[in-house]
């Protein structure tokens, strides 16, 4: 196939992304380049189109104009689900759990989709003891053990937050892309957030939106700096923190590490 | 004393004794005439419900619903009838007195609420007849229920006439009302000996509705070979606005609508005709009602309404004129039955039950096959004249009545508003009656 | 190891009270019966896509009916089609229906999607009004007689008598009810939950939610075929009112509502109280839709739960199950 | 004038006058819909028995303008009473446009009980309300004359038009609901008494459905089933229109006033048809119907 150009070592290549909200244009001309195995952090203030990004990314919106390729294929236009079944998971900003459903069952619903069981209408969910077990062991791992049988809309903001998390990568994907991972979580919460993601996305491709300076220091191999809706700078930690462009839009605006 | 003692109980018992005979004596000559209770003290509402050893009628038809209104006032004729006959003792069968017990069953005019309804009164309540019904989707039902429990099934108001051809009949249903086509020929029939030559067809959509409607384009062929259907518009049941219908019926210049409407599309209808300015006769069933004179503000409205039945007050017969006044007496100053004459169905079902009954007790038993023969065939002289029943169809052959509507009548609810003419006429069964149907010998 | 027994119990009395039932009821109150067990298998069905899926149908009654008349069209007009089959045709015209239908219903959810049945509904009950010819218009086609069976050792079974039919319909929708049961404890069955609870996030796992919803709507509407199809052999008859009527969709809804929403079993209790309600009203017929009303209502303000909400209550697993229904119909939005 | 003109004009004043009846019905209903997402299914309900209560009036006074301005009153009473006393009741936590099933099924439930109230109390036979004698006539008008009281109805409506959008568009009191309407949640925290306005916009919706029903009874009889249609037309004004657009509801109450006219005139027995058939084609592409906004 004549698509497959992108190189190899690129897990999610964007080309000149354009995209509108009725005659405002949300994103010009985005350009990246993700890395397999690498941490990418995109940060930028509010409104600056980090979360459309990622919408028009994971196949939410269709984007104007441009391409996406991921795995070195064009998949732009693709659904959400079809892109997630190649392997591109993504968190939420605000909580989107199921919260009728128990911490257990939330988890179940995303080992299944590890497990492509997707149209099975012939055998007792609970009686296939390989998911069950394995839903355990993903809960012991994140620490929600005890909370196995308790509603997700009834947990604690912070294990709720977890358990958000946990439903993008229980799904096993190569690329997830995690919007606001810490949002609203106190100083150890958030600690304990990012050894939990450092642990999960072992070896995976990461693409994270986050306002917490710290987060993104301590997680992000390369950073993407987005400002109304045009990349920036992308570059290691230390050349965003020595750019003296993005320091004048953005990074001076507001104290930096106190961001929540 | 201590003779008198010892007499007294085999004396007792003998006078009980032929106290007994001589009742028995008195009931198997006493039969029921008609008309001849007490009726101001018959309230539908508060009817006396006899109970124990009774003859058990079902009365099937809608008491919930949107044509509740049907069930009310059918359950008020039958009542009217076994008020009566109870109040002279009740009917003489298989050797005993027995009074009349009606037990209501309620259809909603949906089959089947009506077929569940009719299995409790046929299984659980043993009824030993039943009669209705509004709707022809619910006579139908009915027709199956009697054969399959060989009940004896009268109904008095389902007109669609495919209800006892071939496919439908079956020898436990009997009809005494008119049927669609009877109506429609008797309409046609008095329309040749009138100058009215432009018709409109403006029915409710559904199949008593269109059965009219077919019924009147084949009438009006055959005896009004210049009649011109100028137009043909079926509506939905229970319609909000004809004004945009009356509009359409106004520019193809019809003289004279034809309408199988019954409340509240009838009284709509005529409303309409009234707000739009216009005075188009109305010709149908139901357009009689001696209410809707005082609410039309044009006084021409309604005048040429031509309605045809089975039965009308103003027929000249002895016997009409008796149960007019007597029904007269009873409701000229009752708000809440504000029908003060016994204009067409009112006094035609009256007369249908009368009929039923008088051959339940000339077959003096409750055995069904014994009433049917004793039905097949049997004249009785109505309130407005004679009714047969045919053997082939079990179809009532009558007379039928046309009378058109004048202002001042003495048969308005005023006296001298809009109302039925001084006399309907007659137009002899030999005319309206279509012969067996096919299939039916 | 006790509740076990208890279950087995429970289940072993419904069945024996099921198969004694012609030998203790009249006819009458065995028709009734099975009245309400066709219902209560047309409620089930609804109650796949409610309490489920989420999904609010006002149109419900055309795959019933879309059963009814496929049933009733084939037996009337192919002599000698065997009983069984029958059935599946009812089955296999309500799936017909569903699957023409789906690429359109699946787009939407929540109001949409309750008014696009309802709009569908109305236009297949004009349609069977103005095919008179073929349907019979609201008198509708009845008299027909329901074919025999004849079973190899045990010979023909006439299933004109009651009671054999009563047999033969109650095993059909026992099973069905069973089958529809287990297919929401399978891995679909909990996807199907998903979407009701958070559409988006289920499709952000890789599920298709409009192949899904799909999927779910010709379950639901076979069913509700299955139902209509033994409805018309049961009444010997099919009509437009009787299938199609203004409330032939709300009620199985009212009896999903009044069991108890968010359950299985909900439904059939639902459908047994409305039976059971209207059957002691049957004396006062006028007044029957009053009371049922206000039973509604009362319901609805003073047991939000559904009358199983009555058997939770003195479960002592009542407090979790409380915070549980709470959190599917109070707090959260559950349709979107 | 030509005839064909004449039957032109005369239908499309015909739908006019049923567009306008019907719209005053279904912008009591998409409004409380828009901002409590209440799919109120009682609402026709109320218009049903505004029209009895304006007949029971009319029955002790003979008055209509008593009526006209009583009975819409008492219902708008009677709507209130249900929102404090029963959906208040229920209505926890929640806000917005979500389907909410309890509510639906408490108007169901309002829905079959006002129905049999009223068979109850006044009977199933159609009653007949007389319109002033003023109103009877016929009113010459384009060459053609026209009834009179269909005009009224155009005007009144006209008029409630007006003084509606005065108070939604021109005072604060407007600015409130329609922010309320828009969003519920925001507007509860800007600290606005929320569900005082609820109160207020199901007062004002029945009360509109309520003048809908005495305008009415004049022109048709009154009955129970009354409610049943107009209850069918309103669900596709308000999923055509869009859920909570009052100018949704106008543009199709006027389409399906004219579509049901026209309809009989060219097409009788078809336009129930080609309706529904046009409001699943609009549905399916657009959930939020014509003229809704919202996500």
């Amino acid at each position: 196939m004549n698509d497959q150009h992108e190189p190899a070592d690129h897990i999610l290549t964007t080309r000149g992304l354009n995209h509108y909200f009725g005659e405002r244009q949300v994103l010009t001309d985005i350009q990246l380049e993700i890395q397999r195995g690498t941490r990418h952090a995109i940060i930028g203030p509010n409104g600056a189109g980090k979360t459309t990004l990622f919408n028009t990314i994971t196949g939410k919106y269709k984007p104007k104009s441009g391409r996406i390729f991921f795995k070195g294929k064009d998949v732009t236009g693709f659904k959400p689900d079809k892109l997630a079944r190649m392997g591109l998971g993504r968190s939420f900003q605000i909580n989107s759990t199921f919260a009728g459903l128990s911490t257990f069952q939330n988890l179940r619903m995303a080992i299944l989709a590890r497990r492509k069981i997707r149209f099975n209408f012939f055998r007792f969910l609970d009686k296939i003891k390989s998911v069950t077990t394995e839903t355990d062991a993903f809960l012991r791992r994140i620490g929600l053990a005890a909370e196995r049988n308790l509603p997700a809309g009834l947990l604690s903001y912070g294990k709720h937050r977890c358990l958000e998390l946990s439903l993008a990568m229980a799904v096993d994907p190569e690329l997830v892309l995690l919007d606001e991972p810490a949002a609203g979580m106190s100083r150890e919460e958030t600690h304990k957030m990012v050894e939990l993601i450092r642990e999960l996305t072992q070896g995976k491709s990461v693409i994270i939106i986050e306002h917490d300076m710290d987060v993104v220091f301590s997680l992000a191999d390369r950073i993407t700096v987005l400002h109304h809706g045009e990349i920036l700078a992308t570059g290691s930690p230390s050349e965003i923190k020595s750019n003296q462009e993005v320091k004048d839009a953005y990074l001076g605006e507001a104290e930096v590490g106190n961001a929540a | 004393m201590k003779s008198i003692r010892a007499i007294a109980p085999p004396v007792t018992c003998i006078c009980l004794l032929c106290l007994y005979i001589i009742s028995m004596d008195i009931g198997a000559a006493r039969a029921f005439t008609p008309l001849q209770a007490d009726f101001s003290s018959y309230d539908p509402e508060k009817q006396e419900i006899p109970s124990g050893d009774t003859i058990k009628v079902g009365l099937l038809e809608p008491f919930s619903g949107q044509s509740a209104s049907a069930g009310e006032i059918s359950n008020w004729l039958l009542g009217w009838v076994v008020h009566d006959i109870n109040s002279q003792g009740g009917i003489m069968v298989d050797g005993k007195m027995k009074k009349i017990q009606v037990i209501k069953a309620d259809t909603a005019t949906q089959p089947v609420v009506a077929k569940r309804a009719l299995q409790r009164l046929i299984l659980n309540d043993k009824v030993d007849f039943f009669v209705g019904t509004a709707g022809s989707h619910i006579a139908i039902i009915g027709n199956q229920m009697a054969e399959k429990y060989q009940k004896i099934f009268l109904n008095y108001s389902a007109y669609s006439v495919h209800l006892m051809n071939a496919q439908n009949f079956n020898r436990y249903t009997f009809r005494t009302c008119s049927t669609t086509d009877i109506n429609a020929r008797g309409l046609a029939y008095y329309f040749s000996k009138t100058p009215i030559r432009k018709f409109y067809i403006l029915c409710q959509d559904y199949s008593y509705g269109q059965d009219f409607g077919a019924s009147m384009k084949k009438a009006l062929k055959e005896f009004v070979p210049t009649a011109e259907v100028v137009g043909e518009v079926y509506h939905p049941l229970w319609l909000k606005d004809f004004a945009p219908y009356l509009s359409k019926v106004q520019a193809s210049g019809a003289e004279m609508i034809i309408s199988s409407d019954w409340p509240p599309d009838s009284w709509n209808l005529m409303l309409a005709i009234d707000q739009m300015g216009m005075t188009i006769p109305v010709a149908g069933q139901f357009f009689d009602d001696p209410r809707m004179g005082e609410n039309l503000k044009n006084k021409k409205v309604g005048l040429g309404n031509t309605v045809v039945n089975f039965h009308l007050c103003n027929v000249e017969t002895e016997r009409n004129s008796r149960f007019n006044k007597i029904f007269h007496e009873r409701y000229k100053d009752n708000a809440k039955v504000q029908i003060d004459w016994p204009t067409g169905v009112v006094g035609g079902v009256i007369g249908h039950f009368y009929w039923f009954f008088d051959v339940v007790q000339r077959a003096g038993t409750l055995n069904t096959e014994k009433i049917i023969n004793l039905w097949e065939g049997d004249t009785y002289e109505s309130f407005a004249g004679k009714l047969t029943m045919r053997k082939c169809d079990h179809q009532a052959v009558m007379d039928m009545f046309v009378s058109t509507l004048v202002s001042p009548s003495k048969w308005s609810k005023t006296g001298n508003g809009l109302g039925y003419q001084e006399q309907a006429v007659r137009i002899p069964a030999d005319i309206v009656m279509s012969p067996c149907p096919e299939g039916l010998k | 190891m006790k509740r076990q027994f208890g279950k087995w119990c429970a289940w072993a009395m419904i069945l024996g009270g099921l198969y004694m039932a012609p030998r203790v009821l009249g006819v009458f109150e065995l028709n009734v019966l099975l009245g309400t067990a066709i219902f209560a298998l047309f409620s089930l069905s609804l109650n796949l896509l409610l309490s489920f899926t989420g999904l609010l149908s006002f149109g419900h009654a055309m795959f019933f009916a879309a059963g009814a008349y496929g049933t009733v069209l084939v037996l009337t007009r192919l002599s000698g089609f065997p009983l069984l089959p029958l059935i599946g045709i009812g089955a296999a015209a309500a799936i017909g229906l569903a699957l023409l239908l789906s690429p359109l219903l699946v787009r939407v959810s929540g109001h949409a999607f309750a008014m696009l049945t309802m709009a569908f509904s109305q236009i297949m009950y004009a349609t069977v009004m103005k095919l008179s010819h073929i349907t019979g218009g609201n008198d509708g086609i009845s008299g027909f007689a329901i074919p025999s069976v004849s079973i190899p050792v045990v010979g023909v079974v006439d299933m004109a008598l009651e009671q054999n039919f009563y047999y033969f319909a109650i095993s059909i929708l026992g099973l069905s009810a069973w089958v529809m049961w287990f297919f929401t404890r399978t891995p679909f069955g909990s996807i199907m939950v998903g979407i009701r609870d958070n559409p988006e996030r289920v499709t952000y796992l890789g599920f298709s939610v409009p192949l899904s919803k799909a999927i779910i709507l010709c379950v639901s509407a076979g069913f509700a075929g299955v139902a209509g199809s033994i409805y018309a052999l049961f009444q010997n008859m099919v009509s437009v009112d009787g299938v199609l009527g203004p409330l032939s969709s709300f009620s199985p809804l009212i009896n999903c509502f009044i069991g108890g929403l968010g359950t299985f079993i909900g439904p059939i209790f639902g459908t047994g109280i409305g039976t059971i309600l209207l059957e002691l009203m049957s004396a006062h017929p006028e007044q029957a839709q009053l009371v049922f009303s206000l039973v509604l209502i009362a319901i609805v303000l003073f047991l939000p739960g559904g009358v199983i909400m009555l058997y939770w209550k003195a479960n002592t697993r009542w407090m979790a199950v409380r915070q549980n229904i709470q959190n599917r119909f109070f707090k959260r939005r559950i349709y979107e | 004038m030509n005839a064909i003109a004449v039957m032109l004009i005369t239908q499309a004043v015909h739908g006019l006058a049923y567009g306008m009846l019907l719209f005053l019905v279904a912008s009591g209903f998409t409004l409380i819909f828009g901002m409590m997402g209440i799919l109120n299914i009682a609402h026709a309900s109320f218009f049903m028995l505004a029209a009895y209560v304006a007949f029971q009036i009319m029955a002790w006074s003979g008055n209509f303008w008593l009526a006209l301005l009583l009975a819409p009153l008492a219902i708008a009473f009677l709507g209130i009473l249900m929102e404090r006393v029963m959906l208040r009741r229920i209505r926890r936590f929640k806000l917005g446009k979500a389907l909410v099933l309890f509510e639906l099924m408490l108007t169901v439930g309002i829905m079959v009980c006002i129905e049999e109230a009223v068979k109850n109390i006044w009977g199933t036979d159609p009653q007949i309300i007389n319109a002033p004698d003023a109103l009877r006539g016929l009113i010459p008008c384009f060459g053609m004359t026209y009834p009179a009281y269909r005009l009224f109805i155009i005007g009144l409506a006209c008029s409630i038009l007006i003084l509606l959008s005065i108070v939604l568009f021109k005072t604060r009191l407007g600015n409130i609901v329609r922010a309320a309407v828009q969003d519920a949640e925001m507007t509860v925290a800007l600290g606005i008494n929320v569900p005082l306005v609820f109160t207020f916009v199901f007062g004002l919706g029945t009360w509109l459905a309520g003048v809908a029903g005495v305008a009415a009874g004049p022109l048709l009889t009154v009955f129970p089933g009354l409610a049943n249609q107009m209850l069918l037309d309103s669900f596709i004004v308000v999923a055509l229109g869009g859920f909570g657009s009052l100018m949704g509801a106008f543009i199709i109450s006027m389409f399906l006033g004219e579509l049901t006219a026209f309809g009989v005139q060219f097409f009788p027995g078809y336009s129930t048809i080609i309706l529904f058939g046009f409001m699943a084609f609009v549905l399916t592409f657009r959930p939020l119907g014509l003229f809704g906004e919202r996500e």
